[in-house]
């Protein structure tokens, strides 16, 4: 058996590409600066040296053309996988993302399918200001066709990837960027990953907190300085934004029968909302107080660095509702 | 007319067969229009067959076609069956897309035929991974991507063409330049209205023909075709056409006057071949007759089969949103 | 005084840009065949003539540039009104909507406004199928910096126009493409609407349903039969989709105790799930059932009619959602 | 070096000075970057001053300026206070965007100075507006609008080329051909990599001209700047340079050689332009070290200004994400 191995998360998304490459030869890599620079986080550093640069191709600037060219090559046959380097940039694809992979097999009668990976890099926290820190995955689910995945641990950087190209259906991984120097044990008896279902990643009693990406590993934290507190808190990872996992977050809220909501996204009409609406539909009867919702502020994020911390849900945020959900006052 | 393609009875006949199919298959969709069988947006491709029919005699059956919204032309000769495609208009399970995409969104895998596309300039960026797919397959096939005028003023225009040519990829770029995109005309669109040599900027051979001309269009996408065959890289082949109908069915026409419309309609590309086959004794007018009365006949079994449909059970709605696999 | 004018939505929305032009020499019009052809809806029909051709502008299909070009003069003090003909081909100008109009103000630090305004066609139902049919106006509501818009009834259609080109702030407004032929009667004593509140059109206490845009008409349908069975629907137009009038959804909850939530868009993620969510979060106490959603099916728009009415709410699903929250099974 | 601007010594002072300044400002802002003060991303302008020197020369007090992320060098040229500037970047409220916006969200409503753009692109189609707006206006400005050739590939680059022509805009669109978009390698990124040219397919006029020279980019901006505000419409004026020194902050620099860089360093724009100007005896030794020092003075005074600055308090976080009022 193999030993536990220490592993930063921009490395498990390496690992993850490499495999990939390895064990498919219609896989391949396309996008800006991938290739000779080692890629903007450095995730894929070494492969161009690897695999070539057929499989591993870098783009023009053009989002539109060379995500276009990946739905293309899905539909002849290709297993691409695709990497815009922030999520603002990738509005400029979103014609090709919305218009053509997430409506094509439907409106073609089911005759082909787009099995396409994009990789996206998401989040604030590096002031790096609005133009490159905003966190659109959650608005990304609104769509139906794509299934919208939000690693946040080692394993699932690790491993979704495996399991979004098995996918026939275009995916979308965002990868939060204060994630990338994470490091942690990878767990060698963990070789795959399910994408269809949310993870209570610690379990608990008395609230309910639900959260994805950074915000799992704010809302775990939370968790710690609850317990000290004497509230035992319930961290769910949502980790598949779209479809959305709901029979998993009903369970849990019926047994807390409280329940935090934990998004980085803006607050109206965000991925929470969805979330918390299904429960005040679904869970109505379960529940012994309000729904609360820990997003992010309403702003384009500022570059200053208090400013962007406090456009961002932070952990004390997250314990004051989940102690006022608690322990109303 | 030119002639470098041999211009066989058999071959001359196929071609004015190929154009008068399309004519009257979308003269009948017309009537099924108002009788408001066939419903949304419907345009129609009256005045520009030579170029679809010419471009597809170029290709292969395993070359790949991409196309937009005006995309009967394209669908019928490239092969689909007009049965199915009748029925994709009149939104029945039997159409080729289930009824799902309608006169916009023809699909047919049979054929290599990646749509149908209603976002001007959509379908550009996909062709060029079309192209891409196949050649890292080792297929040598060829994608013709149809676009019109309009759609070069789009950024995707831009991107793909770049694309494609810095990568080499076997794409045949076919502008059908009709002079309007919807009502703008290609003057007040853009800056620089010879759109064959906007191929110069992304290192690509730009040629321009008269898209009037099925033998001309024929000819010329023979030779790009070759030349991207033979691994010369993507070619941008700019047909000068005209539409002779409205943009849709829901256009007054403010913006031309109707004896520029008839001016051209004169120089159509079926009465202008059709006389010329006839003066030339390749083809008289019994035979013309013969086609017109077979095309007729297609078409009445056509509609027969789409009325004769069946509509998809509402149950089904959500079947394909995502595909539980990839089809084979 | 001046008579009752029976008018079109259309020629509503054609007579407020006319005023607009009228009325302040920095307005212009902008867009795909709004000049010549006339507008694809006829909405522009006439105006290039009585206006020229400086203020009424054809513009080459190049979504990006042109709203892009929007946002640069109203930032150097012009008044755009730019057209994008239908909501999918928005998603062509979304970088310069995100990424620029919305962002500039805050990003600049209050420097630059970008006095905007982009009308957009939306919705389905005209059999236009999937890449002409899609409702993204609640989508386009979690954009922080943007105000959207959603006129249903003709004194919207007719003023809402004048009130955007007030806000200092990039307005869309969204005309729903089922909504140009209504017909009616324009009260001459209204000359100008509220761009802030959402509206009560019909008052009610058994149940409240929430609806904009094609939706409202449907509502309304909905609240006839509904009166019929002895049930009284209290309609509300949202009107602004973006800032949302959360109090007025709250008042009309807390009298009916009773919640429906008509949204054509796709229902996850939908504006309804914000508008649920919020009365979950600060109506819960006075929620006496669980709250209900109808939305779009999560489908691509199918073009086959029988499909596409499938994929839409119709006023039946409205009335059996109220009738199931007041008369539970 | 050419001549066509009188090389009198003040403005042959001025135009070494304000490349010194640029060229020192940033210097000073790797060292708070290293120390943490500056956060982020930060984009240097070393190796490029003469462009944005030169171009500034051309333009006139009520024209705009539409720039990058890579914009400290067109920031100080077009005479951003280097206070507001450092405060900026120091994120503080004192900054020129209150500290909102960063190294690369630079906008100063005084100079027209429209921004400061981190999406590679979309500053064109804004900048396509101001022309518009200002010739609406009827004022007589021209703007100048900054990009990389990375931007050249981007889709936002041919929708506002053609519509700027199409419309007859006053913009002078200077593209900085820095021969990178990040690592990738201009002739690995288009397929045409003469980017001058590329001007041909939107009918307007396109220069190249040598970056590393601030006197032939002042010339060349000057005669463009002339016919476009004479009516002439918009121009496309390549300027060839590169950048010594990483992307961002984050760069490795594995896609060039240290050589190659080394190159481009002896022929750096101030390095090489004070050389002449000493061969010439237009400067001397004494004087260049007078620049520096006052520079350096004023760099100084920018950073005191900066630390001694402010922060915004966060309950004033929400506001301006809508704005009360245009301001005036
Ligand atoms: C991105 C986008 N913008 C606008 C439209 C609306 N529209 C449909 S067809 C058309 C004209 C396109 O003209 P052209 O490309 O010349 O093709 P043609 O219709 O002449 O065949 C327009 C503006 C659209 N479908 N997609
Ligand atoms: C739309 C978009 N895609 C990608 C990026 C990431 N990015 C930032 S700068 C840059 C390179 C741009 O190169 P160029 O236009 O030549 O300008 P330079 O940095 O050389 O001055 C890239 C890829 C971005 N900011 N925006
Ligand atoms: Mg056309
Ligand atoms: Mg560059």
């Amino acid at each position: 058996m193999n030993a536990v191995v220490t592993i930063t998360y921009r490395e498990a998304c390496r690992q993850a590409l490499r495999d990939a490459l390895l064990s498919d030869p219609r896989t391949f890599l396309m996008g800006e600066d991938i290739g000779r620079y080692g890629g903007c986080y450095a995730v894929t550093k070494g492969l161009l040296d690897e695999f070539g640069d057929e499989r591993v191709r870098d783009t023009p600037l053009s989002e539109s053309a060379f995500v276009g060219a990946g739905i293309g090559a899905a539909m002849v046959g290709m297993r691409p996988i695709v990497e815009i380097m922030t999520v603002n940039f990738s509005l400029l694809a979103l014609d090709q993302i919305v218009n053509n992979a997430a409506t094509i097999p439907h409106m073609s009668g089911g005759q082909f399918a787009v099995p396409l990976v994009i990789r996206i890099a998401t989040g604030g926290g590096r002031r790096v200001a609005a133009q490159h820190s905003h966190s659109l995955e959650g608005w990304y689910a609104h769509i139906p066709g794509l299934r919208i995945l939000a690693p946040a641990v080692l394993d699932d950087a690790r491993y979704m990837l495996a399991a979004a190209l098995k996918d026939p259906n275009p995916v979308l991984i965002f990868e939060h960027v204060m994630l990338y120097n994470n490091e942690g044990e990878l767990d060698p008896a963990v070789t795959e990953v399910d994408i269809h279902r949310a993870k209570v990643r610690r379990a608990g009693t008395d609230v309910s907190v639900i959260a994805y990406g950074n915000g799992l590993i704010k809302a775990l934290a939370a968790a710690e300085a609850l317990a000290a507190d004497g509230i035992s808190a319930e961290i769910i990872d949502l980790r598949v934004l779209r479809p959305l996992d709901t029979a998993t977050l009903l369970a849990s809220v019926a047994k807390t029968r409280r329940c935090v909501i934990v998004d980085e996204g803006w607050k109206s009409g965000s991925l929470a909302a969805e979330i918390g609406m299904r429960i005040a539909e679904e869970g109505f009867f379960d529940l012994d107080a309000p729904l609360r919702r820990i997003c992010g502020r309403e702003v384009p994020i500022p570059y200053a660095p208090h400013l962007e911390d406090a456009a961002l849900p932070q952990p004390a945020d997250i314990i004051a509702a989940a102690r006022g959900l608690v322990r109303p006052a | 007319m030119t002639a470098r393609v041999h211009l066989g009875h058999d071959h001359v006949r196929h071609l004015l067969r190929q154009m008068i199919r399309i004519r009257h298959f979308e003269s009948k969709c017309v009537e099924l229009y108002q009788a408001q069988k066939i419903l949304g947006f419907l345009h129609l491709y009256d005045g520009e067959e030579a170029v679809s029919v010419g471009v597809m005699e170029a290709l292969a059956a395993d070359d790949a076609v991409v196309a937009t919204y005006r995309e009967h032309g394209q669908a019928i000769a490239r092969g689909i069956g007009m049965d199915v495609l009748m029925a994709e208009m009149l939104g029945k399970q039997e159409g080729c897309c289930r009824g799902r995409g309608g006169s916009m969104h023809i699909f047919d895998r049979k054929t290599r035929f990646y749509g149908g596309n209603a976002i001007v300039g959509g379908g550009l960026p996909l062709a060029v991974g079309v192209a891409l797919g196949d050649k890292m397959q080792g297929r040598n096939a060829v994608t013709a991507c149809f676009f019109g005028d309009g759609a070069v003023d789009e950024g995707e225009f831009h991107e793909s063409m770049n694309l494609a040519s810095l990568w080499h990829l076997p794409v045949l770029f076919v502008c059908e330049n009709n002079l309007y995109a919807m009502g703008m005309a290609l003057e007040r669109a853009e800056a620089e209205p010879g759109l064959a040599r906007k191929a110069a900027g992304y290192r690509m051979t730009g040629t321009g023909v008269d898209g009037m001309d099925v033998v001309a269009v024929e000819n010329a996408a023979r030779s790009a075709v070759e030349q991207i065959r033979a691994g010369g890289g993507p070619q941008f082949l700019e047909c000068r056409t005209y539409r002779f109908r409205a943009h849709s069915m829901f256009d007054a026409q403010l913006y031309r006057t109707r004896d520029e419309v008839e001016t051209w309609r004169r120089k159509g590309p079926i009465a202008r071949f059709q006389s010329w086959l006839v003066q030339n004794g390749l083809i008289d007018a019994v035979e013309v007759h013969r086609i017109e009365t077979e095309a007729d006949a297609e078409i009445d079994r056509a509609v027969d089969f789409a009325e004769a449909g069946t509509l998809e059970p509402v149950e089904e709605l959500e079947r394909f949103v995502t595909m539980e696999a990839v089809p084979a």
